[in-house]
């Protein structure tokens, strides 16, 4: 098997690899770029383990080719925080204890992001059913929900002033 | 193995002519890639369709809609015309797996896995849409469901490939609806899905109907038997309990880890009835 | 005199007796006269048991001191998730 | 000064205790950062894949591996020849992790391949050859019991009998526990009601596949990294298996991703130590979802009798059971626990509990939070809950009434210390939920649930710093935030802040041994040590104090983190920190540490009453959890959010093993669904907000009162699940999962 020659951008950087034509991204993420905070829990994409963002669209890299990759854009959990600075959902799950093991909780960040990149004024109802992919066997999701329907109630607080501040500028 | 990534369909078909041995179209990828790691799937071949334009498009097409092969459930849900028009159709689409697959899964790679459990079919089925097929002989069209013969089978030939499915006009005071039972409530495989389109005529009498059951049957199945239990009525409770009756008789599952032949053939019975009051209150332009 | 009581799959081990009382002043005690008297019982002490004195729980410890009156029960060796 | 029980006053002030700190390997977590199992290679590092049986029973004649070992880039292949002797406590283990004469049961590993891609080792495992003579099978609990069954294992007698049996038989051992007179209690009884009930094998679910990286060098000594719930027990199994002494092997514990009882055991790692010691370079092996799912450690699947007979007014006259659990191929199913625990709630004149562990062609069963007691829990709370229901009597009001307390006579013997069953029950009873009005096709269901809880074998190591900053080494691995617990517990011995402690686990070579994280032990042990390290540590504190101060050392005090004079005569002198203090170290004698290791006595035992509402679909048989309450003694909550999580996480799982969790054999015995799709644990939209409230009921063997906390959650839920659906459905359900085509049976509607 020849390998094949892929140019991504991953978290914003620049990215080059090459892999085996049936390698899975989630395997290149993994194996070749040493980016071991996408979790592999079941390979089948039953599990979100190994959620990733490609193009602004949430999928588990466990079901996308590494050679699908090839100009695309990708988030990974480790590009989620800002330097030194936590995303709000990252430090809602510290806050709230979202989390024992922490083996799906990569995961569940990056699917929790989309979501509130998509709405920042989920139901409960809404949340349970878009991280219904992300399987969690420590916590019961309870703590998990109340972390990520906390973080949009600060997300839509912060919002607000900056609405305010645009329709002065309109007056002005 | 080879991965291939054509940007236009004539040159798709021109790889699935001249490639040897296994040769699978990725699409989502969703069914493809966990078919290849169990080792069910071995390709010689994979070509990416993603990368041609009207694959990945949803178009207008006359008064239906064209739905390109590699567009995915994620956005056929954010098409607020296909939406409007096929409500039924798009929450089939919708409930293919999680969201993570829903970014990726398409209704063509749905319909192409053959697997009678399917969620999108029976909603395709009801709606009347077509499978656009193109070969080395050109194109042709097919209606959904006589596109699959058994369980991971076919009707597309060597070398053929499916374009796009075609979506018909909706014809006035019509609505569609599918309904599919899990023991979840969400990530499972469907232990019946019932998909149902029906028309009412100015007094509210229905004219024309088409429903379809899917994992009751090794493919999915058109039960005209249970379509005829609500033309020419209201869709009372009489028709329902009709059309009820009839989609039991017209199951024929089996026994599997997901349910048993007696749990099936009673879900479809009352899934069918649940559907069908969601498609009359579409067509009756309420919900 | 300690009152013991062996249970569960180690009963018949104590050839009918329901209890028996034993001069110790420590679980090894215990041990030591059970293994002694009754061959079956040395070879489930030898798989491991765990040890009940007077309500609290000893996995594989024979050091604990007895009372006089000390109500002694041997128990299959536990485990937990 | 190490703590000794009951003395300690549990009334106290806590600074640090019963705060919700933040954890500290939270950032790693929730940044990606956090190395788990599989996340660690190694230079020249080869992929190693195991070949699995795909037959339920079957004769291993011949295995020709030539093949194999002609693939490119293949540099080690291990069958059963490559495990020689080892010592008896190990010997099931060795069959388990590699297959000798017979296949046991569908995925039992019978070669293994160490390569340097995954591709060449796939290619090599499908070139291995073996040459199978298929065996009739047994999958079913009371059909392995029958005469007719096949006999799995010729050499095993039951064992536990009066008179030990000449024919072999699949039931390894029968048990027997109770006290007083059943018949006579029976006769006394107004109604006595009997049910059998069955349960299937249900699986952890951890997200974590098994995952380790082996290396073994040329001079015989040898490092393994691996997800585990006790490296301590992977070294001494390891070293057992390969014949190296303990010292030669150092095993270091990755972050775990998810244990639950599962990881209290090895089935890669002595698999990827042999591949390395014969290719002389390091091996990873990492399980997929379906070897987890077919080859490691579900539950026991269960068939009980229960039968218990009541008053009018509620008084339970007697309980009998008789209960029999399949542990998989080999002996040693949680039978006696179950057996142990069945009862344990109430305080009975008359009680009796008969067990039988029977094997089957599955796989090794293994630790299940709080193995063998919720199936038991689930049989003789239905019992209870239909009595209730024929009597027309309250079901808090029937437990208060009957339930252990303080002084009882436990049902498996010894008497109970101070125990919070009742203080539980009374809490349920007060709580708004159990109010709440019901509507149409909805039930609700109550049940409580009880577990031992551990102490055990603990070293804990306390380094103070120049700076004034504590290192605290724990050995058992942290399943779920334990680090928190007990450097807290130490900080707050100490009087120091609680980022002034780290605290790690520590790999085998650096500490004491440890038993394995289990029986809820961790926060109870590991904690009681951290605190006695402190307190050593604490010691040597004040000495050095005293010798600065140049008084006598037992003039000394440490109170709120500092070195006090004892009194006044004790000269005046101005409190010495443990920064000033530790700043001095050197100069004062050297470094000041503390350290513990003991055989931790007087864990509590800990108790459960759970509330439920659920909703049937009397058209589907889909039941919906519509509203869940967990009412649960900790003795003291050391991080209540940690506490409220493992209450949470507990009937979460038991939710999902009482609705849709199950093992499904197939005829031929292989497993239908070895696969998150259709072993289906709850997701999050199956679910409501779960309740805790945290009962605390001091446990007088513990200085600060703790209670273990993470295993008694998963043991009233079936039951409390099991009677809601039942109520709403009109009809007792007698076996789990309570799957919708089962519910609609029981309607009757199918």
């Amino acid at each position: 098997m020849f390998q094949i020659h892929v140019s991504t951008s991953i978290n914003g950087d620049d990215t080059e690899f090459s892999c085996e034509a049936d390698e899975t991204l989630l395997d290149v993420l993994r194996d070749r770029l040493g980016l071991t905070g996408s979790k592999e829990g079941c390979g089948t994409g039953d599990c979100g383990a190994c959620s990733v963002i490609v193009d602004g669209r949430l999928v588990c890299s466990c079901l996308m080719l590494g050679a699908e990759a090839e100009g695309r854009e990708i988030e990974t959990i480790e590009g989620m925080a800002e330097g030194q600075k936590l995303h709000p959902l990252q430090q809602k799950f510290l806050d709230h204890a979202a989390l024992q093991c922490g083996i799906c909780t990569p995961g569940l960040l990056i699917a929790a992001k989309s979501l509130l990149e998509r709405n920042d004024n989920p139901t409960e109802e809404e949340v349970r059913y878009w991280i219904a992919g992300n399987l969690c066997r420590c916590t019961g999701y309870d703590k998990i929900v109340r972390a990520i329907m906390d973080t949009a109630k600060d997300m839509r607080k912060q919002a607000k002033p900056t609405k305010a501040a645009a329709r002065k500028k309109v007056k002005a | 193995m080879q991965y291939h990534a054509p940007a236009n369909v004539k040159d798709a078909v021109k790889l699935m002519a001249g490639s040897k041995g296994a040769t699978h179209i990725l699409a989502g990828g969703t069914d493809l890639l966990v078919r290849m790691r169990s080792g069910f799937a071995e390709p010689d071949n994979i070509i990416d369709i993603k990368r041609i334009k009207e694959m990945k498009t949803i178009a207008k097409d006359g008064k239906g809609f064209k739905i390109g092969a590699a567009v995915s459930a994620a956005e056929m849900n954010e098409h607020a015309g296909l939406s409007k028009t096929w409500p039924g159709l798009v929450e089939a689409a919708g409930l293919i797996g999680s969201t993570q697959v829903q970014g990726r899964a398409t209704i063509a790679g749905n319909l192409c896995n053959a697997s009678p459990a399917a969620d999108s079919v029976p909603a395709m089925v009801a709606a009347g849409a077509k499978a656009l097929i193109r070969g080395p002989k050109g194109i042709r069209k097919v209606p959904v469901e006589k596109i699959c013969t058994a369980p991971g089978k076919t009707v597309l030939k060597k070398g053929e490939l499916m374009e796009a499915i075609l979506v018909p006009a909706k014809p006035a005071r019509s609505g569609d609806a599918y309904l599919r039972f899990i023991p979840r409530t969400e990530m499972d495989i469907a232990v019946v899905g019932v998909g149902i389109c029906l028309t009412l005529d100015a007094k509210g009498v229905c004219t024309a109907a088409r429903v379809s059951l899917g994992a009751v049957a090794p493919t999915v199945l058109l039960v005209n038997k249970a379509a005829r239990a609500l033309i020419g009525t209201t869709v009372d409770d009489a028709a329902l309990h009709a059309l009820s009756s009839a989609c039991s008789a017209a199951a024929n599952p089996i026994d599997d880890k997901r349910g048993t032949k007696e749990f099936r053939t009673h879900i479809a019975g009352v899934l069918a009835r649940r559907a069908a009051v969601i498609a009359l209150n579409r067509a009756k332009g309420k919900s | 005199m300690a009152r013991v009581q062996v249970w569960g799959s180690l009963k018949p081990a104590l050839e009918g007796a329901d209890e028996i009382t034993v001069d110790a002043s420590s679980i090894r005690e215990v041990l030591d006269h059970l293994a002694a008297h009754y061959p079956a019982m040395k070879v489930a002490i030898d798989r491991g048991v765990s040890i009940s004195v007077d309500g609290r729980m000893y996995a594989n410890a024979i050091m604990v001191p007895l009372q006089p009156d000390s109500e002694v029960f041997v128990l299959p060796k536990l485990v937990g998730g | 000064m190490n703590f000794q029980p009951g003395k300690d006053a549990l009334k106290r002030s806590f600074d640090i205790v019963g705060k919700r700190t933040p954890r500290p390997d939270g950032l790693d977590k929730v940044t990606g950062k956090a190395r788990f199992g599989a996340d660690m290679t190694a230079p020249g590092m080869l992929w190693g894949l195991i070949l699995r049986s795909p037959h339920a029973h079957a004769k291993i004649k011949k295995i020709d591996t030539s093949r194999a070992a002609a693939v490119n880039g293949v540099h080690a292949i291990v069958t059963a020849k490559d495990f020689g002797p080892c010592p008896d406590d190990v010997l099931d283990i060795r069959e388990n992790v590699m297959a000798r004469e017979k296949a046991l049961y569908d995925g039992h590993a019978v070669a293994a391949v160490a390569a340097t891609s995954r591709a060449a080792a796939k290619q090599a495992l499908k070139l291995i050859e073996v040459d199978y003579q298929v065996l009739p099978h047994v999958t079913d609990v009371d059909e392995a019991m029958k005469a007719s069954a096949p006999v799995i294992n010729s050499k095993l007698f039951t064992k536990g009998l009066d008179k030990t049996p000449k024919k072999a038989s699949n039931i390894a051992e029968r048990f027997e526990f109770g006290h007083g007179d059943v018949e006579k209690g029976f006769k006394e009884a107004d109604l006595v009601v009997e049910h059998t009930f069955k349960t299937e094998a249900t699986h952890q679910g951890y997200i974590e596949p098994h995952a380790c990286l082996a290396s073994m060098g040329a001079d015989g000594r040898g490092d393994i990294w691996c997800c585990t719930q006790g490296h301590f027990m992977v070294r001494n199994v390891c070293a057992g298996l390969l014949g190296m002494d303990a010292s030669a092997l150092r095993v270091t514990a990755s972050e775990i991703g998810g244990g639950f009882g599962g990881k209290t055991t090895v089935f890669i790692e002595p698999v990827a130590l042999a591949l390395s010691l014969k290719a002389n370079r390091p091996v990873k092996i990492v399980m997929s979802r379906s070897e987890v799912l077919r080859a490691s450690g579900p539950t026991s699947s269960t068939s009980i009798d229960v039968k218990i007979g009541m008053k009018k007014d509620g008084t339970i006259t007697a309980g009998d059971a008789t209960l029999r659990y399949q542990g998989g191929a080999f002996p040693g199913s949680a039978v006696p626990y179950g057996a142990m625990a069945a009862f344990a709630c109430y305080d009975l004149k008359n009680v009796r509990a008969i067990g039988y562990d029977v094997i089957t062609n599955r796989p090794k069963q293994a630790a299940y939070r709080a193995p063998g007691a919720p199936m038991a829990a689930y049989a003789v709370e239905s019992v209870v809950d239909e009595l209730c229901k024929k009597l027309t009597l309250d079901p808090l009001d029937v437990r208060l009434k009957n339930c252990s307390t303080d002084g009882s006579k436990a049902s498996y013997g010894p008497k109970f210390d101070v125990i919070g069953l009742k203080a539980t029950l009374e809490a349920a009873k007060a709580h708004p939920h159990y109010k709440a009005k019901l509507g149409k096709n909805q039930g609700r269901g109550v049940a409580c649930g009880f577990w031992f809880n551990f102490g055990g074998e603990t070293s804990v190591s306390l380094t103070v710093n120049s700076d004034g900053t504590v290192g605290l080494s724990v050995g058992t691995p942290d399943i779920g935030g334990s680090r928190a617990s007990i450097g807290n517990m130490a900080a707050e011995e100490l009087g120091i802040p609680h980022d002034k402690v780290r605290c790690i686990i520590a790999d085998t070579a650096s500490l004491g041994y440890n038993d394995v994280t289990d029986g809820s032990r961790v926060t109870f042990a590991s904690g009681l040590a951290a605190i006695n390290a402190a307190r050593d540590a604490i010691g040597k504190l004040c000495a050095r104090a005293a010798g600065i101060w140049d008084i006598p050392v037992e003039a000394v005090t440490w109170e709120h983190g500092a070195a006090r004079p004892s009194s006044p005569n004790a000269g005046k002198h101005k409190p010495m920190t443990l920064a000033e203090i530790a700043a001095q170290a050197g100069a004062t004698g050297g470094p000041v540490a503390g350290h513990c290791e003991i055989n931790a006595e007087g864990a509590g035992v800990s108790f459960a009453t759970h509330m439920v509402d659920t909703e049937i679909d009397p058209d589907t048989g889909h039941v919906k959890i519509l509203r869940y309450t967990v009412f649960q003694d900790a003795g003291k909550a050391i991080h209540p959010s940690y506490v409220e999580g493992q209450f949470q996480g507990g009937a979460v799982q038991g939710i999902g093993w009482a609705l849709n969790e199950e093992y499904i054999y197939g005829k031929d015995g292989k497993l239908q669904n070895a696969g998150f799709l259709d072993y289906r644990i709850p997701v999050a939209s199956d679910l409501p907000m779960i309740d805790a409230v945290i009962v605390e009921v001091p446990n007088p063997g513990h200085p600060y009162g703790v209670r273990g906390v993470g295993e008694t959650s998963i043991v009233p839920p079936l039951a409390a699940i099991s009677n809601s659906v039942s109520s709403a459905a009109g009809v007792r359900m007698t076996q789990l999962p309570m799957s919708p085509p089962s519910v609609l049976k029981a309607l009757g509607r199918i």
